[in-house]
């Protein structure tokens, strides 16, 4: 486990549970202590998109935490049924659109899932190499976020400084920056451009090269940053597991379990990779996790480089994909964790029925039960913690 | 016990070493990136090209494009063909995911590599490319007459959808 | 000509003519701050910061405050509408206030008072008030969290920030801030930083406090209470309160070199400009504010209960110890006492 | 608090996850295909296999709830896996116009916003929800329920009579 031995020499900073903050109703009437309600968001600086927070304040601390969604709700699974079958693949890149390849991944697992079209391997790779990019592209503002959350304004700018640069091979691959529209149903859109591996290869190890200094050492140590998040958002696996919470929220307290590895799908089970674990469950141990999984990331990235067969990109779909009635499922672990989507096919050229679960959706339950008892400034890297994105909650 | 401070400082040597470090900034008027060959800008249509066969209108997900068909002997060969004689794409609503492009069977629409589009008003937008302006918010209507022209089978109209029953999977 | 220049002599006109230099001198200040802190934060995060009005951005400043000018004054609805608007006002006299007794050079102090430590210490806790103010006349959650923050972090942050003054009062002997800049001599190893090192660090940690800058930056606290207090203003009233914090921030950095770093000395005897030596002040007051914007770009923000156990459990028992530190050992040794 | 994952092989899993539902509850229909423990229950069921599910054969986590519109029918698609490669699917069907399901939020917490948005989309009622709000939609004056069928949308094209 990663923070063990860090944490060794810290036990200091662990004093009551932040639920013994709170004061019980009795004696807020017996002194006649009046609470503040606030409303945080929906526009608000540090929030993650359009999220309004209803608080009840005691003082600083929080009595009750009421998420609000909707505001950017765009009824995605609406829009997917008016939709013919390829034409929703551009709509789920605006889903969570900090893993946009995964959604699309998704959506495309699901729909090979209904109509059993067979999937070249170099495609597999690509998407995978694809996804891995995307996990550092999202991973690595994440980090970023927290710690702007948290009040230091640098970091982020470094994230989005690798964030760019990623952007920008996508940019080569895909033919955008940001809503890529890639991965198609039975493969994706085109082969990568013949000077385009090595470019990546050359990107992913100066980014091993200057990962440690930039989001490392500058965060990793900080009194200040330890202070702020170690014991902050703690929850037990129980909590995270029963409020069905996913991805590197849920690894950060212990449990390993990755879709990668456990729901395999595309070439995973062919690739060398650990899941990373921590044991705390607080904002520092989710911290510790995704740092490692980014160092993870880029060394599935050098292996998808090197093991890449070569061959053909897109398997055959017919003209028009109409698939037959029935089901798909399609399952994936996006950098939020598990992002599952559900097709139903009648038969015609759209699908019946478009479900998505989205992990920003799902994790963001952990708020609700978490939350009180902390401090008004907790809130903010408890959102770090879980690191929801607008469009994956809202649809 | 760790030192006191320690962190703080390790951190404030790297922010040291990026206040004299290269600047990642690009000053985008005077500086303009070459894009990428595959990079996807505002879509353009060949118009002595295209053959109003609307796979374009069909397949766009954001309904940007209407396209107004006729019938017309454009060629000279006495055999009238479907011709648009309004084609508008409507930027406002375009979202660049290059579906149209992929579809057309002529490659007649196709992307630039302009990106800039700006206009005081969201109409200003729809840009034209037929003899006649289109509408882009009205939903096109069919001026064709169904013949008996030998041109494959109709749109697929509502489908029926099969009420109830577990679909394939139980 | 000559009649000017005997009205200078005359008390009253010398004060108020050198203190509107003054004032000039600390809105000018506060501009350049602006554009300083931009600058460094820019270089700092891989970017250039303003560059476009002006040469290399030189007058981002100006436009500015020409935007704050012209820009309408939004006061919140049921609002208390005097309290809302002396705000400002009440953050920004004390910040100027400050500058009438901070030594620039031997001769250029618009008033040397005998109680100059004092008169520092009474002003600058008067911008809690304004900071009160403020967060109570926006009638708003955010800006009440924001005030009661402010209110209790600037007292709090009293305490150890006249403590740490005190070693340096006992070996100048005096309360006169000319004076302890003379005692300091003009080497870089007798000033007051060195023997007084607890102190100097206690000093410019609740310094920072003061000031409201990051990681003390609770009562703004962007991304929790976006900007706490100072949330509804906007315009000139915001404008003021900018200044009022750089103004504050440049005077917190001058009583620090002239406390701890030895004012217009220079480092070594041989540095020695004459007239110049203003110079020197100016060079460690600016590196001085430089270290306040590096930190400020490096760090994170504490919560408030570490902020007060930081103030509380660690300052003020640092500070008590080491001014018995210094009592004792100039009781053991008085030549160290001027 | 250490959290026990179900050990054991995949296909043994699941022919226990099976044998368990099966046993249990009086089932409509249940099979293994794929890796996947299909499950047919009827409605009023649900909650109870749920329950098994959860408490008596430690499947910990439940991934979404999916509800299609069938006009004249709900189907609803409680998908569980256990986080070690099962996959347990049980399907129900809800008759009617106004259909009421009881909920599982009591064995699944985390099934409370899920069947929030079920309600919000679809109108379907979950009896004995702490907390059955619109997630999305507005709170009041929207009585609509926009993924059900019959909920017409304006900009849709139909490309009716054009070639």
């Amino acid at each position: 486990m990663l923070g063990e031995e860090r944490r060794a020499g810290h036990e200091g900073a662990l004093t009551e549970p932040p639920s013994s903050r709170l004061v019980s109703p009795d004696i807020r009437d017996e002194f006649g202590l009046e609470t503040i309600d606030m409303n945080m968001g929906p526009q608000h600086p540090a929030m993650h998109g359009l999220l309004r927070l209803i608080l009840e304040l005691d003082g600083e601390t929080v009595v009750r935490c009421d998420p609000v969604m909707g505001y950017l709700h765009r009824c995605q699974e609406k829009i997917a049924e008016n939709r013919m079958y390829p034409a929703v693949i551009p709509m789920t890149d605006r889903l969570d659109y900090f893993a946009n390849m995964h959604n699309e991944h998704g959506y495309c697992l699901a729909v090979e899932d209904l109509l059993d079209v067979e999937i070249p391997p170099r495609a597999e790779y690509i998407r995978v190499l694809m996804c891995e990019l995307m996990r550092l592209a999202s991973h690595i503002p994440s980090i970023g976020f927290l710690m702007l959350e948290l009040g230091a304004f640098t970091p982020i700018l470094y994230a989005f400084r690798e964030r760019e640069r990623i952007q920008s091979i996508f940019e080569a691959v895909t033919g955008a920056r940001m809503m890529f529209h890639y991965i198609r149903i039975g493969g994706v859109k085109a082969d990568l451009p013949p000077d385009i591996p090595q470019k990546i290869w050359d990107y992913v190890e100066s980014l091993e090269a200057h990962f440690k200094r930039d989001f490392v050492d500058l965060i990793e140590d900080n009194e200040i940053f330890i202070s702020r998040t170690r014991n902050v958002g703690k929850m037990t696996q129980e909590q995270a597991v029963e409020m069905g919470v996913t991805g590197p929220a849920l690894r950060c307290t212990g449990v390993d379990f990755d879709i990668r590895l456990d729901y395999p799908y595309s070439v995973y089970p062919e690739l060398q990779f650990e899941v990373i674990t921590d044991t705390a469950g607080d904002v520092e141990a989710s911290y510790r996790v995704r740092i490692g999984e980014c160092l993870q990331s880029i060394q599935i990235i050098k292996q998808c480089l090197e093991q890449m067969p070569e061959g053909e990109v897109l398997g055959d779909t017919g003209r028009r994909i109409r698939p037959a009635e029935g089901e798909g499922f399609g399952r994936i672990e996006s950098p939020r964790g598990e992002f599952a989507v559900h097709v139903v096919s009648d038969g015609s050229d759209t699908p019946y029925r478009v479900h998505y679960r989205d992990p920003s959706f799902c994790n963001m339950q952990l708020l609700q039960e978490i939350v009180p008892g902390h401090y008004l400034p907790d809130i903010m890297p408890i959102m770090g913690l879980i690191d929801p994105v607008s469009g994956g909650w809202d649809k | 016990m760790p030192q006191i401070g320690q962190g703080i400082m390790k951190g404030m040597g790297v922010t040291l070493q990026h206040l004299f470090g290269q600047k990642i900034t690009r000053q985008y008027p005077e500086y303009k990136r070459d894009l990428p060959e595959r990079s996807r800008g505002m879509l353009t249509v060949d118009m002595d090209r295209c053959i109003a066969c609307l796979q374009c209108m069909r397949i766009c997900p954001d309904h940007c494009i209407s396209i107004e068909q006729t019938k017309r002997d454009a060629d000279g060969s006495g055999k009238p063909k479907p011709y648009p004689v309004g084609f508008v794409i409507d930027d406002s609503r375009c979202m660049y995911c290059s579906l149209c492009v992929e579809v057309c069977p002529v490659n007649c629409i196709y992307h630039t590599e302009e990106f800039e589009a700006q206009a005081y008003n969201r109409l200003e937008l729809a840009r034209q490319f037929g003899e006649r302006p289109v509408d882009p918010t009205v939903d096109p209507k069919p001026t064709v007459k169904k013949k008996k022209k030998a041109t494959t089978k109709k749109a697929p109209k509502t489908v029926e959808r099969p009420v109830t029953e577990k679909d394939g999977a139980a | 000509m000559q009649t000017v220049l005997n009205l200078l002599e005359v008390e009253p006109i010398r004060l108020l003519i050198s203190f509107g230099a003054v004032l000039f001198l600390v809105l000018n200040l506060a501009a350049i701050l602006t554009m300083a802190e931009r600058k460094v934060s820019g270089y700092i995060q891989l970017r250039y910061g303003p560059n476009r009005v002006g040469p290399r951005g030189l007058l981002q400043p100006a436009a500015d405050v020409f935007k704050l000018f012209t820009k309408e004054n939004v006061s919140p609805g049921r609002s208390d509408l005097w309290v809302f608007l002396g705000a400002p006002i009440a953050m920004f006299i004390p910040a100027a206030l400050v500058w009438l007794v901070v030594p620039f050079a031997p001769d250029a102090v618009v008033a040397d008072l005998n109680v100059a430590i004092l008169f520092f210490v009474a002003i600058t806790s008067i911008g809690a008030l304004g900071v009160v103010m403020a967060g109570y006349g926006s009638r708003s959650a955010f800006s009440l969290l924001g005030a009661l923050r402010g209110a209790a972090q600037m007292i709090s942050y009293e305490v150890p920030l006249i403590l740490s003054l005190l070693g340096v009062v006992m070996l100048a002997g005096s309360l006169s801030l000319v004076d302890v800049v003379r005692a300091q001599g003009d080497t870089i190893w007798t000033w007051y930083f060195l023997p007084q090192l607890p102190m100097f660090i206690t000093f410019y940690v609740s310094g920072i406090a003061e000031v409201k800058r990051v990681p003390f930056d609770l009562p703004e606290g962007e991304s929790e209470i976006v900007g706490g207090f100072m949330i509804e203003y906007s315009g000139m009233t915001w404008a003021l309160i900018q200044a009022a914090e750089f103004a504050s921030m440049a005077v917190m950095s001058s009583i620090t070199v002239t406390l701890f770093l030895g004012g217009w000395q220079p480092p070594l005897p041989f540095l020695d400009l004459g007239p110049f030596n203003w110079v020197w002040f100016g060079i460690k007051t600016a590196l001085i504010m430089f270290t306040f914007q590096w930190i400020r770009w490096s760090v994170p923000r504490l919560r408030m209960d570490q902020l007060m156990d930081l103030g509380w459990k660690v300052l003020v028992p640092l500070t008590l110890v080491w001014l018995f530190v210094t009592a004792g050992l100039m009781l053991l040794f008085p030549s160290l006492g001027a | 608090m250490a959290l026990t994952l179900p050990e054991g092989d995949l296909q043994s899993r699941l022919e226990r996850y099976l044998e368990g539902l099966d046993n249990r509850q009086g089932l409509e229909g249940s099979e293994i295909v794929d890796g996947v423990v299909r499950i047919v229950a009827k409605k009023d069921d649900v909650p109870a296999v749920l329950a098994t599910a959860r408490q008596t054969l430690g499947i910990p986590h439940l991934s979404f709830i999916t509800v299609v519109d069938r006009e004249g029918a709900f189907e609803l698609t409680y998908e569980l896996i256990d986080l070690r490669g099962a996959t347990v699917r049980v399907k129900t069907t809800i008759e009617g116009d106004e259909p009421v399901i009881g909920t599982v939020t009591g064995v699944y917490p985390t099934a409370n916003w899920h069947e929030r948005e079920a309600y919000d989309m679809f109108g379907i009622a979950f009896a004995g929800h702490p907390d059955l709000r619109r997630t999305y939609m507005w709170q009041d004056h929207f009585d609509h329920h926009p993924l059900l069928k019959s909920f017409e949308i304006s900009t849709k094209r139909t490309f009716e009579g054009l070639r």
